[in-house]
C-alpha cells in the first residue's frame, strides 16, 4: 500500500470542493426557483468547457477572454432552455417528471451539437500547461490553486448578491415565496431568467477548470453531475450555505475513501461512487439533507437514555 | 359505535386537540362543528388514521382503533371522505366507484388470470356501483372520467365511494363545502335517509349550520381543540356558549 | 451481408428488445406513477445474470428466468427504501443506484469480466447461417415481446390493474380504501423490474457480448423518450415509441452509409430526437397514443 | 375609496361569493366577518385579483381593476396582507421591508423610517431572521411589509387567525392606529366581536351572501346578531 500523505490527500478535497461549488451553485438555483432537477445542467457544464477550448485553443485568443465566453455562452444556453422549454411547459402545468424529462431531451439536444461541432474525441488543453510544483509536503499545480481561488472568491460574492444587492434579495424573496414576491411588484420572471443565465454560466466556467484538470469529452458534464446532485441534496435543496458545506464534505469524502480503498485492496475509481451513495442514504434517511436532521433529538434521545 | 376519549394531538408543541371526549351513537347523523382552526379536521385526520394520536383512545365498537392505519381501519368498517375532493381523475366513474370495493379477489397479483373467480366478484360491485349511481344521479357520468366532473358532482362521487365499501360508520369532511344550497340540501336529503335505511352512522363537519340543524341529530361543537357543547341540534344552536365562540369572544 | 432483409432484421431485433423495455417502464411510470430512473440498472442485471447462466452451459430458458428473478428482487430491494420518495428524489436516487452499479461490474472483474464484459454468449436459438439464426432472434424477441404485452395487458385490464392506477391518480385516497399502497408500489416495481431483467437477457445472447459500457444512464434516458413519445399509460403506445426512436437510430445508419451530409447524420439523428422529445412534451404531453379508458375484461 | 359592486368570485368555475357589495370609505376601518366558509376571504381575494370575478366590477378612486393580476393592483396603491405565508421566512426583518418597498425608486431608508415610527416594536429585530419571530411578531411584519409600497389603502386577510388572546387584541389596535394615522383598512375577521369594535362599518357575509351591513354598534345592538352571523336567520 503506498504512503498516504493526509495533507495532500485534504488539499486534493479543497480543490474537488471547490470545483463543486462552481458546477453545483447553478444546479441547487434553478431546482428552487423552476422546482426541478435539471439534468441539461451536465451539458451547461460541457459547453462552458468546449467554448474555452475554441477561444484559447482554436482561435488563439488566449485563456481571460475564453472564459468570459465560455460564462456568457453558457449563460445564454441556460436562459435559452428556460425560456423555450421549461417556462412554456411550467405555464402549461406540466408535471415535475415532464419537465425532468424534458430537460433530458435538451440535455441531448446540446451534447450532439457539440460532437457534432467538435467530435467526440477526447481533447486537451495544449496552450495551457500547468507545471507542478511542492509547498511543503504538498504537491499542486497552478490550475488547482486558482480552482480554490475561484471557488472561495465566488462564494464571497455571491454572498455579497444574495445579502446586499436588491436584486439578490429579490431572488432570495422569489424563491421563497414567489406569490408575495410577486405582490410585493417583483418581477418574478425576470429574476427567475437571471438565476437560470447565472446558474449556467457558473456551471460552464466549472466544466472548463474540470476539463483542463482532466480532459475534454462530450460526457464531460456528466461525470460531475450526480455528484453535484449528491452536493445539493446533502446541503439541502435551495440552500447556499448547505450547499458549500456539501461541496467540501463530498470533497473530503471522495477522497478520503481512497485510504479504506486501497486498505481493502478494492479499485479507486470507487471514490466516484461515495457521492452517489451519500445521495441514496440521505434521500432515504433525511430528504431535506443535513439541515433536516433532527440534531437536537439525536442528542435528547442519548441524553435521556442515559438517564434511565 | 365511536368512541373518542380523553384525545391529544400536538404538532410541535402546538395542541391542536386538547382532550376531545365524544361518543357517536349508532345510526344517527352527528354533525361536528366549530371556527376555523378548532381541529375539526385534524380531529377526522386522527380518527381515520392519518396521523397517531399523541395520547388518548379511539375506539369502534369497544375496540381500541387509534395508531391504526387507513387501510386497516377502511378493513374495520371506517371510511372517510376528504373535505377537497380526491378522486382518481384518469378513472371513469364507474371504476372510481368499483375501486372502493373491499376484499377484491382481483386485486391480487396472483388472482389475476382467475378470471373466473374475481369477474364473479365484480359483477356484485357492478351492480351495487350501478345502485349507488342511481341513488346519487351519476348514472349518466358512469364513463366519464372523475377529473372531468364539477365541484357538486365530484363531492357526490366521494360520498358513494364511501357507500360502495359498505362501511358501518362515514366520516364526511364538509360533504357540501363548495356545492350550491339547492345540491347541499339534496346530498344531506340523501344522507338522513341512508342512515334510516342502510343502517349507516354518520359523523360530519359542516359548517353550513341550517342544514346540520335540519338534517342531523346530535351536534358536537369544537373550539380550541377540546368539545364545549354537545346535544340535539336545537339545544346547541340556542347555547349562548356556541355563539361566544363564534363571534371570538371566549 | 445482404443490405435490406440483414440490417431489416436487426432493427426489428432492437425495436423489440427496447419495445420490452418501454412496456417495463410503462407499468412502474405509466401506470403506477413511479419514475424510475435506474431502469438501465435492471437491464443491466438481467443481462448479466443470463449471460452468466447461459455461459455456464444452462439453457436459454434459465437464463431469462434467472434473468427475470434476480432483476425482480433487486427491483424490491431498491424500492422498499426508495418509493416512499417524492418524485424527483426517487428519480435521482434510482439514477444513482445505476451508476454505482456499473461502477461494480466494472471494477470487479471477478464477477462479470470487468470493463471487458462477457464474450461468446450462447444465443437462445442455435441455427445453421447467419440469416437463419438472425430469424430466430426475430421470432424469439417477437415471441417474449407478445408475452410481456398480453400480459401486462391483462394486468391492466383486471382489478389489480385498476388499483395500480388509482395509486397514481391519489395514493392516499386508495389507502383509505383499504389498499396497503407501499405493497402495491413494491409489486409494480419488482414487475417492471423483472420485465427489463427478460429485456437484458435477450440483449445478451443477441449480441453475444455485454459490458459496462453498454449500460449507460443515456439508456434509461431512450426508454423515457420512447414512452414519452409513443404515450404514457399506453402499452401500444410503449411498443410504438421504441419502433419510432429505433426508426430513427436507423435511419440515420442508412444515411451515414448512402449519404454525404455535411452533418454526422447520428448526430443529426439524436439532435432531432431530443427536439422531438421536446416538441412532444410541449404540444402532444400525452404522446402518440393516447391513454385509453380501460374496460375490464 | 374602493367599491366591489354585486361581485361574484370563486375560483375555477365554482362560484363562492354571490352578488356581494362592499364599500371602503377613506380613513376608515372596514370589517368583512362571518362564519368559515361564508366566502369572506374569497371576497377579498378577488378584490386583489387572486380569486376570480365572474360578473360585477371593483372599483378603486374610480378606476376599474376588476381581475387585474395581483402585482398590478399593488401598483395603483393598494397593500395586501395575505391570511398566510405573508412574510418571506428566510430573510430578515429588514430585508422583508426592503422587499416591501421593492417599486420604491427614492426614499426608501425614509419610507422605512415613517413605517417602523408605527411599528416601534420591530426596530430591534430587524436583522434577525423572520423564522426567530413569534407570531404577533410575524403578523406585524407583514402589515409593515405592505405599507412600504407607500399604499392608501390596506387589504388585510384575517390578522388574528392563530394568535393567542392577548396578541389578538394587539394586532387589531394597531389597525386601528394605522386607520388614525391615514390609512383605509378593509379587512376580513373571524374574531368578530373584537375586528367590530375597531371598525367604523361592517358587513356580514353567509354562504356567500351578504345577509347584514351597518355600523358595528347597530350591529352587536341586533338581538338576533348571533343567530345571522351562524347563517341561521336571514
Amino acid at each position: 500500500m503506498p504512503e498516504i500523505n493526509i495533507l495532500q490527500i485534504l488539499f486534493n478535497s479543497i480543490v474537488t470542493g471547490s470545483l463543486y461549488i462552481l458546477v453545483a451553485l447553478g444546479l441547487t438555483m434553478t431546482y428552487t426557483l423552476t422546482k426541478f432537477p435539471n439534468f441539461a445542467h451536465a451539458e451547461f457544464i460541457t459547453i462552458g468547457a468546449y467554448i474555452v477550448y475554441a477561444v484559447t485553443e482554436q482561435l488563439g485568443l488566449g485563456i481571460i477572454p475564453g472564459i468570459l465566453m465560455a460564462f456568457i455562452v453558457s449563460g445564454f444556453v441556460g436562459v435559452g432552455s428556460f425560456l423555450l422549454v421549461y417556462r412554456p411547459l411550467e405555464r402549461r402545468k406540466s408535471t415535475m417528471v415532464q419537465l425532468m424529462v424534458s430537460s433530458i431531451g435538451v440535455g441531448i439536444v446540446i451534447r450532439y451539437l457539440i460532437q457534432q461541432i467538435w467530435g467526440g474525441q477526447d481533447l486537451r488543453f495544449k496552450t495551457l500547461e500547468f507545471s507542478a510544483f511542492n509547498v511543503g509536503p504538498i504537491r499542486m499545480t497552478m490550475l488547482w490553486v486558482i480552482i480554490i481561488v475561484t471557488g472561495i472568491l465566488l462564494v464571497v460574492i455571491i454572498h455579497l448578491l444574495l445579502t446586499q444587492t436588491k436584486i439578490g434579495k429579490a431572488m432570495r424573496a422569489t424563491a421563497a415565496n414567489p406569490g408575495l414576491a410577486q405582490s410585493c411588484g417583483i418581477d418574478i420572471d425576470k429574476i427567475t431568467a437571471i438565476v437560470w443565465f447565472i446558474g449556467a454560466a457558473l456551471a460552464g466556467v466549472g466544466g472548463f477548470f474540470k476539463a483542463a484538470d482532466t480532459k475534454l469529452v462530450p460526457v464531460l458534464g456528466w461525470s460531475v453531475l450526480l455528484p453535484a446532485f449528491a452536493v445539493i441534496v446533502l446541503g439541502g435543496i435551495g440552500s447556499f450555505y448547505g450547499m458549500i458545506a456539501g461541496a467540501y464534505i463530498i470533497g473530503l469524502a471522495e477522497n478520503f475513501s481512497i485510504i479504506p480503498l486501497l486498505s481493502l485492496g478494492l479499485s479507486t475509481d470507487y471514490k466516484t461512487a461515495v457521492g452517489f451513495i451519500v445521495i441514496i442514504l440521505i434521500l432515504i434517511f433525511s430528504p431535506s439533507g443535513l439541515a433536516g436532521i433532527d440534531w437536537g433529538g439525536i442528542f435528547k434521545r442519548k441524553k435521556h437514555r442515559g438517564e434511565s | 359505535m365511536l368512541k373518542v376519549v380523553d384525545l391529544h394531538k400536538d404538532f410541535g408543541g402546538l395542541k391542536v386537540l386538547d382532550g376531545v371526549d365524544l361518543e357517536v351513537e349508532r345510526n344517527q347523523v352527528v354533525g361536528l362543528i366549530g371556527p376555523n382552526g378548532s381541529g375539526k379536521t385534524t380531529l377526522f385526520n386522527v380518527i381515520a388514521g392519518v396521523y397517531k394520536p399523541t395520547s388518548g383512545e379511539v375506539l369502534l365498537d369497544g375496540e381500541r382503533v387509534d395508531g391504526l392505519k387507513p387501510d386497516q381501519l377502511y378493513r374495520k368498517g371506517l371510511v372517510r371522505t376528504f373535505q377537497i375532493p380526491r378522486p382518481f381523475r384518469k378513472l371513469t366513474v364507474l371504476d372510481n366507484l368499483l375501486l372502493a370495493g373491499r376484499e377484491q379477489i382481483g386485486e391480487r397479483f396472483l388472482n389475476v388470470f382467475r378470471l373466473i373467480k374475481w369477474k364473479m366478484q365484480e359483477k356484485e360491485l357492478l351492480e351495487k356501483a350501478e345502485e349507488i349511481m342511481d341513488l346519487l344521479n351519476l348514472s349518466h357520468l358512469s364513463d366519464e372520467y372523475a377529473g372531468n366532473l364539477s365541484g357538486g358532482q365530484l363531492k357526490l362521487l366521494e360520498l358513494g365511494r364511501a357507500l360502495m365499501s359498505d362501511p358501518k360508520i362515514m366520516l364526511l369532511d364538509e360533504p357540501a363545502g363548495g356545492v350550491n344550497p339547492t345540491l347541499a340540501i339534496r346530498l344531506f336529503g340523501k344522507i338522513r335517509e341512508l342512515a334510516e335505511t342502510r343502517n349507516l352512522t354518520f359523523f360530519i363537519i359542516e359548517h353550513r349550520m341550517e342544514t346540520l340543524m335540519n338534517y342531523s341529530d346530535y351536534m358536537f361543537v369544537l373550539y380550541r381543540g377540546k368539545i364545549i357543547v354537545e346535544g340535539e341540534p336545537k339545544k346547541v344552536m340556542d347555547d349562548e356558549r356556541v355563539i361566544e365562540v363564534y363571534l371570538g369572544e371566549l | 451481408m445482404a443490405f435490406p432483409i440483414g440490417y431489416l432484421l436487426d432493427t426489428l431485433v432492437f425495436a423489440g428488445i427496447f419495445g420490452i423495455l418501454s412496456l417495463s417502464l410503462n407499468i412502474e411510470f405509466g401506470h403506477t406513477g413511479l419514475p424510475n430512473f435506474g431502469k438501465v440498472a435492471f437491464f443491466m442485471i438481467g443481462a448479466y445474470t443470463s449471460a452468466l447462466i447461459t455461459l455456464s452451459g444452462k439453457p436459454f430458458i434459465a437464463g431469462i428466468t434467472g434473468a427475470m428473478i434476480v432483476s425482480g428482487i433487486c427491483g424490491v430491494l431498491i424500492s422498499l427504501p426508495a418509493i416512499r420518495l417524492r418524485e424527483d428524489y426517487l428519480a435521482i436516487t434510482t439514477l444513482a443506484f445505476g451508476e454505482i452499479l456499473r461502477l461494480i461490474l466494472k471494477n470487479e472483474e471477478w464477477i462479470a469480466g470487468g470493463v471487458l464484459g462477457l464474450k461468446g454468449i450462447p444465443e437462445a436459438l442455435s441455427l445453421k447461417g447467419v440469416q437463419a439464426t438472425l430469424y430466430g432472434h426475430v421470432v424469439v424477441v417477437y415471441i417474449s415481446l407478445a408475452i410481456f404485452f398480453i400480459f401486462l395487458r391483462f394486468l391492466e385490464k383486471s382489478p389489480y390493474g385498476r388499483l395500480l392506477k388509482a395509486i397514481r391518480e391519489d395514493e392516499l385516497a386508495a389507502q383509505s380504501f383499504g389498499k396497503n399502497t407501499v405493497f402495491y408500489k413494491a409489486q409494480s416495481f419488482a414487475i417492471g423490474s423483472a420485465v427489463a431483467g427478460a429485456a437484458g437477457s435477450l440483449y445478451a445472447q443477441y449480441l453475444s457480448y455485454i459490458g459496462p459500457d453498454l449500460f449507460m444512464p443515456i439508456v434509461t434516458f431512450t426508454v423515457w423518450a420512447m414512452l414519452i413519445i409513443g404515450g404514457i399509460g399506453n402499452y401500444k403506445g410503449a411498443i410504438l415509441g421504441s419502433f419510432i426512436y429505433i426508426g430513427f437510430e436507423r435511419g440515420a445508419r442508412i444515411m451515414k452509409d448512402y449519404l454525404h451530409l455535411p452533418v454526422d447524420p447520428n448526430n443529426l439523428m439524436f439532435i432531432i430526437f431530443g427536439l422531438l422529445l421536446i416538441v412532444v412534451l410541449l404540444f402532444r404531453p400525452e404522446g402518440v397514443l393516447k391513454e385509453e379508458k380501460v374496460k375490464l375484461l | 375609496m374602493l367599491e366591489a359592486k354585486n361581485v361574484s368570485a370563486g375560483y375555477g368555475s365554482s362560484v363562492v361569493v354571490d352578488s356581494a357589495t362592499v364599500e371602503a370609505r377613506e380613513g376608515d376601518v372596514v370589517t368583512i366577518v362571518g362564519p368559515n366558509g361564508s366566502g369572506k376571504s374569497t371576497l377579498l381575494k378577488s378584490i386583489v385579483g387572486q380569486a376570480r370575478v365572474f360578473s360585477g366590477e371593483i372599483i378603486y378612486n374610480g378606476e376599474d381593476i376588476t381581475n387585474l393580476r395581483t402585482d398590478q393592483i399593488v401598483r395603483k396603491g393598494i397593500g395586501y396582507v395575505p391570511q398566510v405565508e405573508n412574510v418571506f421566512v428566510n430573510l430578515t426583518v429588514k430585508e422583508n421591508l426592503e422587499m416591501g418597498g421593492y417599486m420604491i425608486d427614492e426614499g426608501l431608508e425614509e419610507t422605512m423610517n415613517e413605517v417602523l415610527s408605527l411599528f416601534p416594536e420591530l426596530t430591534r429585530h430587524m436583522n434577525r431572521k423572520v423564522s426567530v419571530l413569534s407570531g404577533g411578531e410575524r403578523q406585524m411584519l407583514a402589515i409593515a411589509r405592505s405599507l412600504m409600497a407607500r399604499p392608501r389603502m390596506l387589504i388585510v386577510d384575517e390578522p388574528t387567525a392563530n394568535l393567542a388572546p392577548k396578541l389578538v387584541h394587539k394586532v387589531l389596535a394597531k389597525i386601528r392606529e394605522l386607520a388614525e394615522a391615514g390609512y383605509s383598512v378593509l379587512m376580513v375577521e373571524q374574531n368578530a366581536k373584537k375586528a367590530l369594535d375597531i371598525s367604523d362599518y361592517c358587513y356580514i357575509l353567509a354562504s356567500g351572501k351578504l345577509v347584514f351591513e351597518g355600523r358595528p354598534k347597530e350591529v352587536l345592538a341586533h338581538e338576533e346578531f348571533g343567530k345571522i352571523y351562524l347563517g341561521l336567520r336571514t
